[in-house]
Parts: structure tokens; C-alpha cells; sequence
């Protein structure tokens, strides 16, 4: 199965032959890779060069912490790609989205208003919590769908503090 | 000697201290939070008592319930740890007043030292030297005048100020007038009060400090200095000891002025002196720390003293057991701080579960830890989780076991300091010791690209991720929703798939 | 010197050069067998490759297949810890003839040290005690006239023997006859050979070793002893340097012998010269180890000799950087071995998956280990899983921060030995030092009541388990069978149980 | 709640009275016990005394570690007590036990045959394994049902070696 994947920018297009062989960009690699259940410890040995990963998942995006470095990547499968005529890159985010206090803490300050357009990295939230203000920014370029929290307001874990759409 | 020690902290050190009475043969009293109930202090003490809810205001600041425990639970001594009500000299002296040993410095010389004017005045006239400035206070003029014999570059302060408002740097005679006009505005503005002062600028100074042990019989000794540059907002991050920028000659001297120092206060128990070390060799007072430092066991890896121990040894009225001239420093000692905080994030403070955990072992290496698999990391506390700390024939080597220990180093759940630590340990100029305050501000870059470049290693990990995640989703599709049918089915395939 | 290192082992070990060689700046390869894919020396290796199946002469003995992969992936050199192919000559000569470097003694030295009978001769003429006997094919009355000068009690001992088989001990001269007898009987009956031999009885005898390092230029040293009289069948379970029983004087006596008995082999590298040491404070040569022991670290400890890293030193061609008078013993250091085996069971093996782990940490203690939370314990290897090292000031500091350092090893999932050793970290006896190697059968008694009785503790927690899941059986029955509904409870009934 | 706990031999009464506190042969403790979930995990810390033990159940009799000691202990409620009319003491095991290697290894010896009586802790098979031999007995006073194995054969884990009842 072909994929095309790509990290920090990169462009790489993975043929995996079967489970022990590999090819990355015409190059073809032996492959050991394994999981350990339930503890995400991953072991990957590649032509006998050895590598402990731990690979994030989330929302069909990937993080990879590969000896300190920490990576973002893509993988789509080649089928889907060629269908949906996409032309690599990350995904936008889309629809709404809701940016949550990822942890307990004080509201100082929200920089924008419910109908505001704002571009992607843009704050929209700042929260201070363990004597730190923290910056939130915007996933996307949009308009701010809803405000729904205020300055000085004490907020638990997950609290939605702004929607962007 | 004591026989029961009571520990007013928690986390890392609590368990320090807790180490430390059982060397001693002495017993030790735990206290817990709410949120600490399953924290290795609490389980690894003979004796552990319930504290309050999980904020520190009804907690481990309780001084009041902390000394009636105490008393209830036949403890005959407290150890503060640091952080809390380490530096509190009322609680200090109201240990005291109890009928308790306190263990750490008299109340007398936490005051002294914890206000600043107090403390440069005190130590100055012990003869240390302190950072060259004028009094406040002053008319322009005067300050011109002055300016010269200090020096450029200088700083002009706010009298009345703080957080570099009212602050202005000049370069050069020429720019006083135009700094004094703005500065006195500023101050003005923001303190209601104009008067300033001028302070000499230490351009790439170094954050070195000295240990000191002190009796009650009045014999002060210093186990050399540790060298904290690499600090973040003033956070300290790596600590190690010698310094790189310290000979014999200097760490002698900075040796004798910290004992003047602490001399000065009538100190006892364990401190810091911290300095500022400048280009030249100059070397500057700071402030003292009247306590156990988060970073002693860099000291104790090269001189092979064990402070905590000494601690309760001074506490309970004996004499140090060695001389100046017993301290040798053997090899060289380095410590990393683990913090809950994402590094790729502005050092974002992380919360939730400890998912996975690992720690380095071996030889030249230990670990300060509070932490357990399955533990929650909660939002009340400071985010330090354990302190890595290794120790080599030299700099050099004790920066390669630092490296290997850091990647022996699993903890997932929670983000944490330890990729800034494989970075610092990688960064070439932190290798030749080149380092200074600012060291973080304008040498070190969290995204730049590292030595080696394994982008393609970590797309075909992913790759093969999602491959497998692609098969499992078929294989799902062919099955029943039945969760433990999956948890056999992922087991099957992981098995499959190696 | 070095460059790549093939380190032909697995687990603790296997870890423990991987470091080294770390420590050095050396790449260093890694082998596993089927069963040991995800063990740490290989997730932590920068190179790793299958070397076979699981049984130990499909993978980790087969020298072969080693040496070809050195040369395949361009190792210079293997390193072959202890156990599997480490005293092989014929291997370490193979290794050579492959123009790769061994890192050990010359083929050579393992030989002669390997051949108990050829050890004997060696080591005799250079002057090294021997347990005083008789030759072997004497006659009854030969062997009567001989047993006054070796002096009793004395053991008669079949020539061509082993396993006890044709031994007899003999307290009196007037024994002799019936002894001989018997022996001669027995002797024949097993071996079909009926000589005998005497040697004398060493009574009450401490395990002593001393350990050796000589580099290829002729410079051998020794650094000093380590005790090991705490066995099972052979068995070395707890070590520690220096012994309770050598004093300055016997320690450079011994230390003297040791080095001639190496000298007299020409060794190369890290070694051990075994002892037998009397009541009388008299010495005979047990064995010659030609390799790296397990119990080194007791040595590293008190020495701060790295002495793994000596070994590649050496190897390298490199001269040894310190002479027998920079050696000086700091401190104490024990090592306790704790193996996958049920103290409480005879010390059965004991198989299964880490199923909770968390290993002690702080100053003074080390942990030498290749193991990890989910791991499988098989039975195709030796039962160690971990060493624990502490050091302290003084003997009693050591055992002292053994105690709890064993109180916070926590394993579960397969049985260890770590009751065991909280047991003799708590016996008078083993406190006091009166150690020798029949201590276990003659002095310990694993279900002997402890210092303190806990029962009605056990009685409690007991208790409020079973309490608890009466009260969840309820909830159940209440409930349905889901098992996420089952999870979700248990979660819920933890909390509210507190 | 109350149990009536058997340690060692050793009996003791013991009162649930709430999440709090408990009574032992009359005496009343201040109680707190925590179980990390899914780790065995538990602290007990009774009238500030604090204890780091694991329960292990097994058929209904638990195996409590504590301090490097291992206690045998049998819980029986009252209620069920009184109607059982049981006198203390573990409860013998009853039915046919079977009695499985814990480990691969080759049997060494079975020094038992079909239809031979054997008294409780008589040793009925020897299995060799990781170089040492171990001793295998019978939990019981009864009868040798079966013998599945012979001297010399190798066996896998849990394979049946001798059952008794």
C-alpha cells in the first residue's frame, strides 16, 4: 500500500511492500516495528538502527517525538489523495472550533469580540494558571462564533473559553 | 539529637528529607493534601497525616495546623524543605515558641536576609561586594557626575519601582540626560514617584552561588560553588557544579566572601549565597537563600556531603563532622529540572495522568522524583516532577550520561522539559560552558533543526502507524462492536504486525 | 582505541556496557533473540539486530552467527559480559582470528584459569594458597599418615567426583579407616574409579574475592575485595565491598596474591580471583573469573573506578590511568540481587508479566536493570531481573539505605526475591557481620517471625478488600454484565471507598 | 459490617463501621485505604500509621504483603459464618485439584500413582526448569485422580501434572 506522507513540510512517499519491508522515496528498507499493548511504547528498527518513538494521533493528524524532536505529520494514503485531488500539506481545520482551557485557571484577557474576523495565530485568549499566562491562538483564519468566558473569570479544565469558525 | 522529624513539604523533596531521617535512624511525619493522598511521601512514610484541601492556603501554608499536628503526633522538629514556609520567619520562630527545633536557619537571620535593603547593607559591611551602583535619591546632576566612576554600561531604576518600569540602559555619558528624563517620567507615572538610581549593567554575567554549612558552634563551611545560568524567567533550569568559569583562585575567594556573608547573620544550617559573575572574574552579591536549594544535589555528587543529613545533624546541635580543608570536589555534576511544562508550547504548564514512566538508571546517575505511573499531575503545585542528576569524571562526561539519561527518560501523559534538556545538551556553546543569564533569550532556538535530522525515521513511524490503524479499521468493520472483541483483535495484531 | 562495539548479551548487562561505551563516546550494537525484541538494551540501542530464536543455542550462544554480524555491520570489537560465550577461549579466539578485538583476557588466561587442575598448578607456583589436601591415587595408609598434617575435620573426596558423590567429612584421625572406606565404595559405585583425595574443611569460611584490572602493558592492579558469602546452592545473592572481615594489612595481603595469580596467567582486562577465608584469617584460591562479575558495581562504588569502562580502556590498547596506590576505598557498598524467584516458595522461578513497577531512587542507590512495566518474564534465561546498589558512609549506613530502598522497589506480576532481602537487611546476625557461606542453611529461616509483628495490619487491609468487593458484587448484581459499566464502577466505587 | 479475619492462624474480629473507622477486637481505629486503579496500588493509613500493601485474592483467601512479609489471610463475614456454622480456620479445597506446572520444564520424577492416598503437602511431582528443580505437593488429604505425565517428558505452562481429590 502506497502513502504519501509528509513532516515539517516534507514530502515522502512510503510504500509499504509487507510487514517487514518498506520503501521511502525509491529506497527500500527492512522494517521492525513494534508496539507494546497498552503502554504506547513503540520500537522501530530499520535496517538495524534502532529507534524508540511515541506516535500521537489526533484527528487523523500525527506527532512523532523521535529523540526529542518533536514532529508533525501527515500520512494520506495514495487512492484517497488521487480521488480527492488534494495537493499535500495539512488539511485546514474546518467547521467550528472550540478553543478549551486545557487546565484550571484565571481568565486575563479575551483580545477579541463575538463577529470578529481573525487570521490563523492570532490570540484569541489568555490564561493564567500555576503563575504563568498562557497565550491561546486561532487554528484557522475565521470569524469568532462565540465568547464564553471573561477576564478575571476562574475556569475549570475544558472550559470553552472561544469559538472560531 | 532529634528523634522524630516532622516534613511541612511535599513531592520530590518531601521524600528527600524522608530519605534522609532514615540514614539517620530517625523517625519522619509525613503531611498530605487532598490531591497528594497516593504521592510516594505519603506511601513510602511510617507516619502520614491529612492536611487540608488541595490549595496551599489550606494546606502546606497552614502553619498554624502544621505546628499542632506536630505536637499531637510527638514530632520534636520541622523541616521546611523549600518553597512554603521555608523562608518564613514567623513560622520559623513559631516553632521555636512551640517547644520545637526548627530545622534550618534562626529566625533572626531569615528576616535579615529575606529584605533586600537590610540584607546588601548587612553583607556589605562584612566586605562583600555588591553590585556598583549610586543612592537613591539623587538630582540629575549628581547622578551624571557619578555615572562615569560606575561605569557604562549602567541602568537607571526606579527608586520606588519594579518589572522594568522606570528602568532605561545607557551606553555612554552622552545618553544620561535623555535616560534620566524618560525614566523619571516613567516612574512618575507608574509609582508616583520620580526618584531613580543608577545600577552598572552586567553584560553576560553568570548566575554562580556558593553552599554553605553552618553549626551552632559557629563553624561556617562552603562545599563550593554550582553555576545556575540557564534560567528561564529567573526559573533556574540546569544547574551543575564546579562552574566552567571558576578556578581555584576564584572559588576560594567567592568561598571566603559567602562565609563572610553568612558569618554576618549568625547563620546555622544549610544556605546559598548567590552571586553574579561577571566577564572579568568580578563577581557580585545577589541575595541568600535561607534554605535547602532545589539544586544541592549537584554538591552533594561532587563533594560527598550529604546536606540533609548535615541539616539534621546541625538541628539537633551537633558539629560538623569535617573541616574547609576536608571539602574536595571530585568529577563534575549536572542537574536537569523535569518540569510539566511543553517546551514547543512557551513552556505551557501540562496537567493530566502519567500514562507511561521509565526512569534512567545506572551508574553516575540519580534521580529526585515524587512521581508514580498512574499519578495525576494537578494544577495546585509547582510543576517540577523530578530532578535528573548525573555525575562524571568530567564536564564532558557528565554531559554524555546526562544525554543518555535523558533518552532513557520515559514519561508520557503529561508534556515535559526533557526534549529542551536533549536540545541544551546538543547545543555546542552550552558544551564549551559558554553561559550566561541570557543564554536562553540569545543562544538557544526550541525549533531549530538538531544535529541529526530523522524526519524520514518519523514519517515512516507514522506511516506504519496509520497503516496498521487502516488494517484494524477493517478488520473492525468485519467484526462486532464488542470492546473486549477489539481489545483481542488489537493484541492479535500487534502480534501479527511486528 | 575503539570505535564500535558489539556487545554480545542481553538484559542488565547488556545495559550496563551500552552505557559505557556511551560514556566513552562509542557506537555500540546490539543482538537479541526472538523473546527479547522489546527489551531495553535494544529499544535504547542506537544499532540492534535478531540473532535467533529464543533458547539460548539458537541465538546467544551461537557464536558464529555474533562474529558474522560483527563484521557485517562493522563492529571492531565484542564485548561479551558475563555468562553465555564470556569465558569461551575458543570464541574469544575465533573473535580474534576474525581480526576483531576481544574485549577480555587473552584465550589464553581463560584457559588455563578455565581448567581447574591447571588453575591449581598456575597459581601454586606463583605462590597463592591452595586449600591444603592430598594428591590424588594415594593409599589408605598413605592417606592415614598424611590427614595429621592437613589437619581435621577434613573432607575424603572422590578423585574422579563431583555432586558429593564418594564425600565424606572425617573430625578424628580415628575416622579415617571408616571414611575411606565408604568414600572408595561409593566413589565406585558412581564413577567406576574408587580413588580418593583429602582436603581440608574450612569451617564457618566467608566467600572473599578480590577484583583485578591489567591493562596489555604489564600493569595489573587490584581493587580490593569484595564479600560474597551470602548464597543458595552456589548462588550469590547479596555482595559488598569491603568485607566486615579483612582488615588494611590482609586487604593488601590478599590484593598482593590476587595480582600474582593474574600475573601468573599474563591477564589482560577486568577479573576476579575467588577466596575461601577462614576463621584463622587464612586465604586458600578458590577460582580465577575471567571476566566481568555481576556483583562489580559494589567495587565501582567504593572505588569510583568505572570498571567497564577500564575493560574497553583496555582493549583499546590503552594503559591504565591510575596505579595501585590511587586506589582508595570510600565508604560501603551492598548489592542485593533480585531475581524472578519465590523466597517464600524454595526460591521457584517465577514467570509472568511486570504487571506494576517502580523502582527506588535518590542519593546512594543505584539500580543496574533491564526490565520495564509489561514486561514478559520467560523461562529461556537466568532469573536476574535487577541489581540494587547502595552506598553509604559505613557499613551500617549501607544496609540501612537498602532497607529502604527495598521498601520502595515495588514489582508485582511475578514473585521476587525482595522479601528475602528485607529479611537479612533485618537479621542481627547478618547486621552484625558474621557472615560465611553456609549462613543460609545454618542461620536463616525465611518464615521466622519478623521484628515486628504486622498481623493485625494484614488482618485490616484484608478486610477492607474483601469488604469492598462484596459491596461492588452488590453494584453488580444491581447492574448489568457490561464490562464498561463494570470499569466505570470500579472507578467510581475507588473513589467513594476512600 | 462485621468480619471475623483469620491471619496466619491468628483470628481477629474486625467492625466496618463506616468508610472511616473500624473496630478490631474492640478497639476503634481512624481508617483510610486507596486503591490506585488498575496499578494494586494501595495505601493504608490507620490512625496515621502508613502502610504500602498488596492484596492478592486467590479462590476467595488472600495473600496480603507487607513489608516483605507474606501473611495467608481467610475473610468470612458473620452472617455467613453463623449458617455456615463454620469454626474458623481456611476452608480445605474440595473437588478434584488439579495441579499445573507454573512454568515449562521437564518432570523430573512423579513420586505418585493413580488411586494412591496422599496426605496434605506430600510432594506428588518434580519439575526441572531454569536449572533448578522444584517440588510440587499436594494442597490436601485424598486420593491421586490422575497422572498426566511421565519422567523426562517436557511440558508447557499450565500443563496438568498429577490431580488430586
Amino acid at each position: 500500500m502506497k502513502y504519501i506522507t509528509t513532516v515539517d513540510g516534507t514530502q515522502y512517499t512510503i510504500d509499504i511492500n509487507d510487514d517487514h519491508h518498506i520503501t521511502i522515496n525509491g529506497e527500500r528498507f527492512d522494517v521492525d516495528m513494534t508496539t507494546l499493548s497498552r503502554t504506547g511504547l513503540t520500537s522501530l528498527i530499520l535496517n538495524g538502527q534502532s529507534f524508540d518513538v511515541d506516535v500521537d494521533e489526533r484527528d487523523g493528524a500525527y506527532q512523532v517525538m523521535l529523540k526529542g524532536v518533536l514532529h508533525d505529520v501527515t500520512v494520506e494514503d495514495e487512492r484517497t489523495r488521487r480521488l480527492a485531488g488534494v495537493k499535500g500539506g495539512l488539511k485546514e481545520a474546518v467547521g467550528e472550533i472550540l478553543i478549551k482551557a486545557p487546565m484550571p485557571g484565571v481568565i486575563v484577557e479575551i483580545p477579541v469580540k463575538v463577529g470578529e474576523a481573525v487570521t490563523k495565530n492570532q490570540v484569541v485568549a489568555v490564561l493564567e494558571s500555576m503563575k504563568m499566562q498562557n497565550e491561546f491562538k486561532s487554528p484557522k483564519d475565521g470569524t469568532v462564533k462565540s465568547v464564553r468566558v471573561k477576564p478575571g473569570e476562574k475556569v475549570d479544565q475544558n472550559t470553552v473559553m472561544v469559538s472560531v469558525a | 539529637m532529634l528523634k522524630k522529624v516532622l516534613i511541612a513539604n511535599r513531592g520530590e523533596i518531601a521524600m528527600r528529607i524522608q530519605r534522609a531521617c532514615s540514614d539517620l535512624g530517625l523517625e519522619s511525619v509525613a503531611l498530605f493534601s487532598d490531591a497528594d493522598r497516593l504521592q510516594p511521601h505519603v506511601r513510602r512514610a511510617t507516619e502520614a497525616y491529612r492536611i487540608g484541601p488541595p490549595p496551599v492556603g489550606e494546606s502546606y501554608l497552614r502553619g498554624d495546623k502544621i505546628i499542632a499536628l506536630a505536637q499531637k503526633c510527638g514530632a520534636d522538629s520541622i523541616h521546611p524543605g523549600y518553597g512554603f514556609l521555608a523562608e518564613n520567619a514567623d513560622f520559623a520562630q513559631a516553632v521555636i515558641d512551640a517547644g520545637l527545633t526548627w530545622v534550618g536557619p534562626l529566625p533572626d537571620a531569615i528576616r535579615k536576609m529575606g529584605d533586600k535593603t537590610i540584607a546588601r547593607e548587612t553583607v556589605a559591611k562584612a566586605g562583600v561586594p555588591l553590585v556598583p551602583g549610586s543612592p537613591k535619591g539623587l538630582s540629575d546632576d549628581e547622578l551624571v557626575a557619578l555615572a562615569p566612576s560606575i561605569g557604562f554600561p549602567l541602568l537607571v531604576k526606579a527608586a520606588a519601582g519594579g518589572g522594568g518600569k522606570g528602568m532605561r540602559a545607557v551606553y555612554a555619558v552622552e545618553g544620561m540626560a535623555a535616560a534620566l528624563r524618560t525614566a523619571r517620567s516613567e516612574a512618575k507615572a507608574a509609582f508616583g514617584d520620580d526618584r531613580v538610581y543608577l545600577e552598572k549593567m552586567l553584560v553576560g554575567a553568570r548566575h554562580v552561588e556558593v553552599q554553605i554549612l553552618a553549626d551552632s558552634f559557629g563553624n561556617t563551611v562552603h562545599l563550593c560553588e554550582r553555576e545556575c545560568s540557564i534560567q528561564r524567567r529567573h526559573q533556574k533550569l540546569i544547574e551543575e557544579s564546579p562552574s566552567p568559569a571558576v578556578n581555584e583562585e576564584l572559588r576560594a575567594e567567592m568561598g571566603a566572601v559567602a562565609v563572610a556573608a553568612a558569618k554576618a547573620v549568625n547563620y546555622q544550617s544549610a544556605g546559598t549565597v548567590e552571586f553574579l559573575l561577571d566577564k572579568d572574574g568580578k563577581f557580585y552579591f545577589l541575595e541568600m537563600n535561607t534554605r535547602l536549594q532545589v539544586e544541592h544535589p549537584v554538591t552533594e555528587m561532587v563533594t560527598g556531603v550529604d546536606i540533609v543529613k548535615e541539616m539534621l545533624r546541625i538541628a539537633g546541635g551537633r558539629k560538623l563532622s569535617f573541616t574547609q580543608d576536608d571539602i574536595r570536589l571530585n568529577g563534575w555534576a549536572m542537574e536537569c529540572r523535569i518540569l510539566a511544562e511543553d517546551p514547543f508550547n512557551n513552556f505551557m504548564p501540562s496537567i493530566g495522568k502519567i500514562t507511561g514512566l521509565s526512569l534512567p538508571t545506572g551508574g553516575g546517575v540519580r534521580v529526585d522524583a515524587g512521581i508514580y505511573f498512574g499519578m495525576e499531575i494537578t494544577p495546585f503545585y509547582d510543576s517540577l516532577l523530578a530532578k535528573l542528576i548525573t555525575h562524571g569524571e568530567s564536564r564532558a562526561e557528565a554531559i554524555l550520561r546526562m544525554r543518555r539519561a535523558l533518552d532513557e527518560f520515559r514519561l508520557s501523559g503529561v508534556k515535559t522539559t526533557i526534549p529542551f534538556h536533549i536540545k541544551m545538551m546538543n547545543h555546542t556553546r552550552f558544551q564549551a560552558g559558554q553561559l550566561n543569564t541570557t543564554f536562553l533569550e540569545n543562544h538557544f532556538d526550541m525549533t531549530a533543526p538538531g544535529v541529526a535530522d530523522y524526519k524520514d525515521i518519523a514519517a515512516i513511524a507514522a506511516t506504519l502507524v496509520a497503516h496498521r490503524r487502516h488494517k484494524e479499521a477493517i478488520l473492525l468493520h468485519q467484526g462486532g462492536p464488542s470492546p473486549w472483541r477489539l481489545y483481542g483483535r488489537r493484541e492479535a495484531l500487534d502480534r501479527r504486525l511486528r
